[in-house]
């Protein structure tokens, strides 16, 4: 009962915030509600019970992305540009064409049997949560009788609380021990994420020498360049 | 789980087919190598070493040696009873074709850079920056050309994209480049959500990211369940056309192609040629690699999942080449206008695809003209050498553009007239990439084509569609001849102004060698067709 | 109040994805447009975190996740210096103002 | 000893490659050191002049070698035939080279099957590989090579011809050797006329790189290598009729050269993918490789004994394997619809029509005379216009009854249409650019009439004797300074003695005149009374075809009536403009000294008619033997006249029709000589009381206005379509109404310049226009794009949702 309301609060507050964002002409109140609703999906990832990741969500986004932007703002938002106003027009077919999408997604999306399909699937090599599990879980969110050993069911328990991160520092490393991969086989199904974990370091370093270097000044005169298309 | 044993899992990760990750790791040496050759290059600017050794050879010397480790391996796969693997516990796989488009990467980075070095975009004080860069977007390129799982999709995509960005507002004093920059990282994100959006639909139906486990899990869900009623296919629909918004994005397919002529507009041309065929070839490889794996064996649910993704590709195929054909016609800048030619070769690539995949469809009973387990593989054959002709024609204008650039600052075709009289390299040169551009023999660009339009008429005998898209085929040819001529008549029969900038190159000069070689290469392939042909038979095979 | 199920989360996921959509085809200001970035790329992100929770997809979705929000800050640090870049080159961040590049 | 196919193979590549390697040096060498001297041309003429010796031998070796069994009586043919396979024998044993020599010939097979197929007729044709270029799946790409007596005797003409056209050249072009080469057609603003350094090195080259192609397509040994050279005619001539590239005229006629052909290069690639995909190889002849022999296109379709092996009801066509059987795959006989064969007969026919400026193709030809007229009489007469004529000769094999019917009444419809406009035209080289419209139409005729060796026959002696018209016209253009136009000449003979002479022996040979009662005359007389003859015999065998008949020999009399007024213009009479006149001198003996040759050779190459040495030669290579009457199979009903021997449909005719054709003839040149030497006639006054007729004829039929009618006005529809297209796609929130005037404006121009450039630009202009008012689209926007995205996901996915009902 409380986690509905809980829900329902946040979510309200996510899909507001996001609203008012749209909505909002002001950039640093478009700031303000950004952060609202990035705020409020971290507290959906708690709810979800995935307490790294909602974290992680508060630290980088909300802590370093929004940040970034609202720094972006006072550096760009001098004098009579703070407000752009959108017209009216372009409000009304933006709106439309929004809430085309927003029938397209919800008329797909929304009628989906999710039980079902996931009854169809394979079951996962050891996997806690395979389809008689899920009905379960739906029904009384307990993990007793997923046929199962009681490791597992441990294991699965420490993952519905939310006490993943020593779990996703292992499949970082490549290592999943939610998951028997001697026994999945060609399956493959869990698969370790070194690979993203080490390159996207690389990505980072590239990515900030491209900010940094658009960023700074250029040192030279600009005349003396090679090319002068303007 | 105790940790010992996790370390040991994890040095040796014995799962079958898989390699364990020391040997993922040696699989991977092209892009280690890559990596910290960037690293090298910030590291020589910290210490002032580039002011010794400038710093385009850091970068050459890696691009080479990582091209020559691709080489290594490729001897490897031809030589020793190597099979292919999954790498990093599943998460990216090494056979034929990931080798090869590895190796096309790496070739290629390394003439980029050395186009960059004949024409001095980037000065010596931001050497290091831009080869940064273009190191980090191959990078991200190869792994969009070995990519098992949709998050190797995505990051690859990424890494691909966001140094591109930066690269295309190289040039950051300049109005239009920002301008383009800004227009290319806005589309390229709002794509790339799109994708992304797409992408957590489709795995959380399929229960998977996986590529090798998506088509059977497809076949699972939807056994007797493949009509549009069904919420389910709705949605899986709908994953897929997101995911092919990312595609089209990456591959400027109409009408998702919005920011191309933008970008290259404004960006370098240098930038612009390393845009027009390396993300594309990279997108190619991940596009086919992707729908190869969902077709499966093409029973059941997939024959048709298949055909219909065949169909639309087909469909998209012709808007595109149409559109990016009719609308080069009237552009008066040539980046502009390769930039539209660019967007037209997409589309005759996709044909490629799309005949694969409605060839794939079909898995039996079909008798024409040779074996037809052959026609998939021939499909792929006709895109890979496609996209290696395409390397060396649009590298080859890209950098007679950038070079005229360089002396009469301007890019507009008007400006070019009379080039043959002074520099009769360029214009040699030029007439022979624009030539192959249209496709007219005996020039490389004549046999990829041929060999596309060959797939698209096998796939006639499986759906009458695919007379449509091979009529736009060839109607396009011909309509893009106007265009490609118009360039090379502007550069040959035009009288050069009295007023104009005159322009002098040595035909011994190293930048007028390099095009040279480029353009040599066009006519080369398109005489001595053998050797590659089959080297990309083999490399398609690996599909299969 | 009935079980909050997984389509709740998914309609949450949707409605995010469809405000940055539109913040990002109807904002004048720059930086809004990389606001309606971030909207988008949390849309799919509450997507994902969802199906862990209530499918077989599992850790996966998380750890897919935790990569999504890493990537979205790298992307937001290069698009903001290129918004900086087209602000000091214009001298505003109006992106309509930057319609130089056409046909 | 290598055998006689090597040796063939080796003297005919070096005809082919010496030029090639001509071009080259005059490209680079030459124009690196002394572009002012005469070495370019020297290059020039000692490469072509190698190549004709090189030939010519190759022709006496093999005539040696065969014992010239081709000259005897066609009677004793089988048995000749026989004789000369002795070699033939030894020339395949040899399998061991690197290309794989292959002599297919009647002995061989009749070894294999002699039960089956005793009286196979003999094939005498030497083919094999240079090198194989690539193999896909079915496709193979290769250089290969293909001699016949028609090879021959076409490599001889050809080199023969361009050696005579090159040495004349020489002079002709003398002009050129100057830093400051003043251009009197091209006026420029100021006044003055525009200047530039001389191309005398560069018409040198030109001419080799043609000399090459043109040889290249004759040595082919399959289509695809036939379909490159082809394009490299067409190159060769693009750049040789845009020589003076600075007249508009030149370029303009150089530009519709090019696009004419390339309509006709359609038909001919469809033709081609129809025989690859149906036929899965391009190969002329068979070709042996190790034990295994592949068959070629024509034993595909035409087996050993020249029939088509049609099913039962008509429908599909059973291809034949090497051996003679029907050729089989997976135990499914292999064949090909019937329709889909006179598809590709009339596709690969479509790029002839384009070649040879058949009707309706043929209004670049005269147009190409914009180029300086050795080029003309290389190009646009004696060679590679009479490429399109070899090629459909080379096809004859492939073309079912209703094809070769399309021909014949395409041919007729050319050689008339051509024939009645070269009566009111004055311009010199004009008048020779119909009249060589109209043979070429003889020509496509008596392919379609089955007087396979009769087009070949004329091919050859029109050859001779229009270049050596041609040369004639240039030197008299070049004694007269660059006056083209007759009405202004008259009376030159007395200061240009060699070049009337010479001239009227050339007017002679294409009027066909002979000297009554007895057979003697010059070479045109026997080509074109075997013409007539065919096609008599052919409306006799089905007479609802008689115009097929009627309109050659009518048309005869005009050849006739209108060379001899030419003649007569230009040099009989009293002179017209005095100043032209008093100028005129005759030209240097570099330029009279071909024209001499040449006449000799338009005089008596066809000595002995259809008996002479030249027409068997010629005959000889017939690969579908005419001995016998073949009747259609399909829709049409025709049956086609036997040809060899005394009892033949052609023979019976042979005599009355030689007799109407000259007496047609001769009232031509009675005509003209009443109308413009006795003036008896004035035809001032004919002009005017048929100016209806005359100003049709002076508009070359309408066809330009008509061109005009047919594609400039549907661009009117389809541009206005384009507009209102325009406005849809327009937001007209987003834009403004001047955005939509200025899109006004632009079209306005562009239909302006759609009137003026015609036909050539057509394509060009409703291309650049849709294509401009796409760039409506790409806004420059941001948002805009931003919005598309969202768009587009929305209606793929309605599309998909319509179109996936399921």
């Amino acid at each position: 009962m409380i986690e509905q309301l809980l829900f329902y609060t946040f979510a309200i507050l996510t899909c507001g915030g996001a609203v008012a964002v749209v909505a909002t002409q002001n950039v640093v109140r478009m700031a303000f509600w950004l952060v609202v609703s990035l705020g409020s999906v971290a507290a959906l990832f708690f709810l979800l019970h995935a307490d790294f990741l909602g974290a992680a969500q508060l630290l980088i986004y909300v802590g370093g992305t929004v940040v970034l932007l609202v720094f972006g703002v006072m550096l760009t938002a001098s004098g009579p540009y703070t407000t752009i106003k959108t017209s009216p027009a372009e409000g009304i077919i933006g709106g439309a064409v929004g809430l085309m999408l927003l029938m397209v997604l919800v008329s797909s999306i929304g009628s989906v049997d999710w039980g079902a399909i996931s009854g169809r699937l394979p079951a996962s090599p050891e996997s806690p949560f395979t389809a008689d599990s899920i009905r379960e879980a739906h029904a009384e969110e307990s993990l007793v009788n997923a046929g199962s050993t009681k490791a597992k069911t441990d294991l699965a328990a420490v993952q519905q609380q939310g006490r993943t991160v020593r779990q996703l520092g292992l499949s970082f490393l490549g290592l999943r021990p939610d998951r028997n991969l001697k026994e999945g086989g060609a399956n493959g199904l869990a698969p370790g994420y070194f690979l993203p974990f080490e390159i996207v370091s690389v990505h980072l370093l590239v990515v900030l020498i491209g900010a940094a270097y658009l960023a700074r000044a250029k040192r030279r005169a600009v005349s003396e360049d090679r090319v002068s298309l303007d | 789980m105790d940790f010992e044993a996790l370390f040991k899992q994890f040095l040796s990760g014995d799962v079958a087919q898989q390699a364990s990750i020391l040997r993922s790791l040696t699989i991977f040496l092209p892009e280690l190598v890559l990596s910290s050759s960037i690293v090298l290059m910030l590291v020589a600017r910290l210490v002032s070493l580039d002011r010794i050794i400038p710093t385009h050879w850091f970068a050459l010397l890696g691009g080479m040696t990582s091209f020559v480790i691709v080489l290594f391996q490729f001897w490897e796969f031809g030589n020793s009873q190597t099979v292919p693997v999954e790498v990093f516990t599943g998460l990216a796989i090494h056979d034929e074709f990931s080798i090869f488009f590895r190796g096309f990467l790496t070739f290629f980075l390394v003439f980029v850079i050395a186009l960059t070095v004949l024409t001095g975009i980037p000065d010596d004080e931001d050497a290091p920056d831009f080869y940064s860069l273009l190191c980090g977007a191959v990078v991200g390129m190869m792994l969009m050309s070995s990519a098992n799982h949709l998050l190797m999709l995505f990051i690859g995509i990424e890494m691909a994209s966001v140094p591109s960005y930066a690269m295309t507002g190289f040039l950051k004093g300049k109005r239009r480049s920002s301008e383009a920059a800004l227009k290319f990282v806005v589309y390229g994100a709002g794509a790339a959500g799109v994708m992304l959006f797409g992408i957590s639909l489709l795995t959380g139906i399929l229960g998977t990211a996986q590529f090798s486990e998506l088509a059977p899990r497809f076949q699972a869900v939807f056994a007797n369940h493949a009509g549009m009623q069904d919420p389910a296919t709705r949605c899986v629909a709908l994953a897929l056309l997101m995911i092919a918004v990312g595609f089209a994005f990456k591959l400027s397919l109409v009408p998702f192609h919005f920011w191309c002529p933008d970008a290259f507009h404004g960006a370098p041309a240098e930038v612009g040629g390393f845009l027009s065929v390396g993300s594309k070839a990279a997108a190619f490889a991940l596009l086919v690699r992707l729908t190869t794996s969902l077709a499966g064996d093409g029973s059941g649910a997939l024959s048709q999942l298949s055909l219909s993704s065949g169909l639309g590709l087909g469909l998209i195929a012709i808007i595109t080449t149409t559109f990016g054909n009719l609308a080069a016609y009237s552009q008066r800048n040539i980046k502009r206008m390769l930039a539209y030619s660019t967007i037209a070769h997409a589309g005759y690539m996709l044909m490629a695809v799309s005949a694969l995949l409605v060839l794939q469809s079909v898995q039996t009973d079909l008798v024409f003209q040779g074996n037809h387990q052959e026609n998939g593989p021939r499909a792929m054959e006709g895109l890979l050498y496609y996209l290696c002709v395409y390397l060396f024609m649009n590298l080859g204008a890209f950098a007679i553009v950038a070079l005229i650039r360089n002396q009469t600052y301007s890019e507009e075709i008007d400006d070019y007239k009379g080039l043959a009289q002074q520099v009769p390299v360029l214009a040699i040169c030029m007439a022979i990439c624009m030539f192959s551009l249209v496709g007219i023999p005996p020039l490389g660009g004549f046999y990829g084509k041929a060999f596309i339009f060959a797939s698209v008429y096998e796939a006639t005998n499986v759906h009458w569609f695919m007379w449509l898209v091979l009529a736009a085929g060839g109607l396009n040819t011909v309509i893009s001849l106007f265009y490609y001529l118009r360039v090379a008549k502007t550069m040959c029969m035009d009288s050069r102004p009295a007023d104009a900038v005159p322009v002098t190159l040595a035909a011994s000069s190293s930048p007028a060698m390099y095009v040279m070689l480029v353009s040599g290469m066009v006519v080369f392939l398109g005489i001595i067709i053998d050797p590659l042909s089959k080297v990309a038979l083999h490399a398609a095979h690996a599909l299969f | 109040m009935g079980e909050v199920g997984l389509n709740a989360y998914l309609m949450v996921g949707a409605v995010l994805f469809v405000c940055g959509v539109v913040c990002m085809a109807t904002k004048r200001n720059g930086i809004g447009v990389l606001m309606g970035v971030e909207l988008v790329l949390n849309g799919a992100n509450v997507n994902f975190v969802a199906f862990s929770r209530y499918t077989s997809l599992g850790l996966d979705g998380q750890t897919v996740a935790l990569f999504v929000i890493v990537l979205a800050a790298a992307e937001a640090a290069v698009a903001l210096a290129i918004a900086l870049n087209f602000y000091n080159n214009h001298l505003t961040i109006d992106v309509d103002r930057g319609n130089e590049l056409q046909g | 000893m290598p055998e006689t196919g090597d040796i063939l193979m080796f003297l005919l590549t070096v005809a082919w490659l010496l030029p090639l390697a001509g071009f080259v040096v005059e490209i680079y060498w030459l124009c690196f050191s002394h572009r002012l001297n005469k070495g370019a041309a020297y290059c020039a003429v000692a490469c072509i002049g190698i190549g004709f010796l090189c030939s010519l031998s190759a022709l006496l070796y093999w005539g040696n070698d065969t014992h010239w069994a081709a000259l005897s009586e066609p009677d004793h043919h089988g048995h000749a035939a026989s004789h000369d396979t002795g070699h033939g024998d030894a020339a395949h044993g040899a399998g061991g080279h690197d290309h794989d020599a292959h002599a297919g010939d009647a002995d061989q097979h009749s070894h294999d099957q002699a039960s089956e197929h005793a009286d196979a007729p003999a094939k005498k044709y030497y083919s094999g590989t240079y090198y194989e270029l690539a193999r896909f799946g079915g496709l193979r790409v290769s250089l290969d090579w293909y001699i016949d007596s028609l090879t021959l005797v076409m490599f001889t003409m050809v080199t023969f011809i361009a050696t005579c056209i090159h040495i004349f050249a020489i002079g002709y072009m003398h002009d050129e050797l100057t830093e400051e080469y003043e251009d009197h057609e091209v006026h420029l603003h100021n006044g003055g006329h525009f200047s530039r350094p001389g191309r005398f090195h560069r018409f040198f080259a030109y001419l080799s790189l043609f000399s090459f192609s043109m040889l290249g397509i004759v040595l082919s040994g399959n289509i695809f290598q036939v379909f490159i050279f082809w394009e490299l005619v067409g190159l060769s001539s693009y750049l040789l009729i845009g020589f003076y590239i600075e007249r508009k005229s030149a370029s303009t006629a150089a530009n519709k050269a090019f696009i004419m052909n390339r309509v006709g290069d359609f038909g001919f690639l469809i033709g081609m993918m129809i025989l690859w995909t149906s036929f899965g190889t391009f190969q002329f002849g068979d070709r042996t490789e190790g034990a295994h022999t592949e068959a070629g296109l024509f034993t595909m379709v035409r087996g050993h004994d020249g029939k088509l092996d049609v099913s039962e009801d008509g429908k599909q066509v059973y291809l034949q394997d090497a051996h003679g059987h029907r050729a089989e795959k997976n135990g499914q006989p292999l064949t090909i619809s019937y329709m889909l064969l006179v598809a590709a007969g009339l596709g690969v026919f479509a790029g002839s029509i384009g070649k040879s400026a058949q009707f309706p193709l043929q209004t670049w030809l005269p147009d190409a005379m914009e180029g300086p007229t050795p080029v003309s009489a290389l190009v646009h007469s004696a060679t590679m216009v009479a490429a399109g004529v070899y090629l459909a000769a080379r096809f004859y094999p492939v073309f079912t009854p209703e094809v070769l019917l399309g021909i014949a009444y395409i041919g007729c419809i050319t050689l008339f249409i051509a024939a009645t406009i070269a009566l009111v035209v004055t311009d010199i080289k004009r008048v020779l650019a119909y009249s060589t419209i109209s043979q070429l139409g003889y020509m496509m005729l008596a392919i379609g009439v089955a007087g396979w060796g009769a087009a070949l026959f004329h091919l050859v002696t029109h050859a001779f004797f229009k270049s050596l018209m041609f040369l004639c016209s240039g030197s008299v253009i070049a004694g007269c300074h660059h006056v083209q136009d007759m009405s202004r000449m008259g009376g030159l003979r007395h200061k240009m003695k060699i070049t009337a002479y010479t001239m009227l022996v050339g007017v002679i040979a294409i009027a066909g005149l002979a000297i009554p009662g007895t057979s003697i005359g010059l070479s045109g007389f026997y080509s074109k009374d075997a013409i007539v003859a065919s096609a008599l015999a052919y409306s006799e065998l089905n007479p609802g075809h008689i115009l097929l008949f009627i309109a050659p020999l009518v048309t005869a009399g005009i050849t006739s009536f209108y060379m001899f007024r030419l003649w007569f213009l230009t040099f009989a009479g009293t002179p017209r403009d005095a100043h032209v006149y008093e100028n005129c001198h005759e030209n240097p003996s570099v330029m009279t000294t071909p024209l001499l040759v040449l006449a000799v050779l338009a005089a008596g190459c066809a000595w002995g008619g259809e008996g002479g040495p030249l027409y068997r030669l010629i005959v000889d290579s017939e690969t579908v033997p005419a001995a016998a009457r073949v009747a259609s199979v399909g829709a049409a009903k025709v049956i086609l006249p036997s040809h060899q021997g005394h009892e033949s449909d052609v023979h019976h005719v042979h005599s009355t029709a030689g007799m109407l054709a000259l007496v047609s003839a001769i009232i031509g040149m009675t005509l003209a000589y009443l109308l413009y030497v006795k003036k008896t006639i004035d035809p001032n006054q004919i002009r005017q009381q048929f100016s209806g007729v005359y100003d049709f004829l002076v508009d070359k039929w309408r066809f330009d206005s008509l061109y005009d009618a047919m594609f400039v006005a549907p661009v009117h529809i389809i541009s206005a379509w384009c507009v209102s297209f325009d406005k849809g796609v327009l937001d007209p929130i987003l834009h403004s109404a001047a955005n939509l005037t200025v899109l006004t404006s632009k079209w306005d121009r562009a239909f302006d310049e759609t009137f003026v450039d015609g036909l050539v630009n057509l394509v060009g202009t409703v291309t650049y226009n849709v294509g401009n008012s796409l760039k409506v689209i790409q806004t420059g926007r941001l948002r805009q794009y931003v919005m598309w995205i969202a768009v587009g996901v929305i209606v793929l996915f309605g599309a998909l949702f319509t179109t996936i009902p399921k």
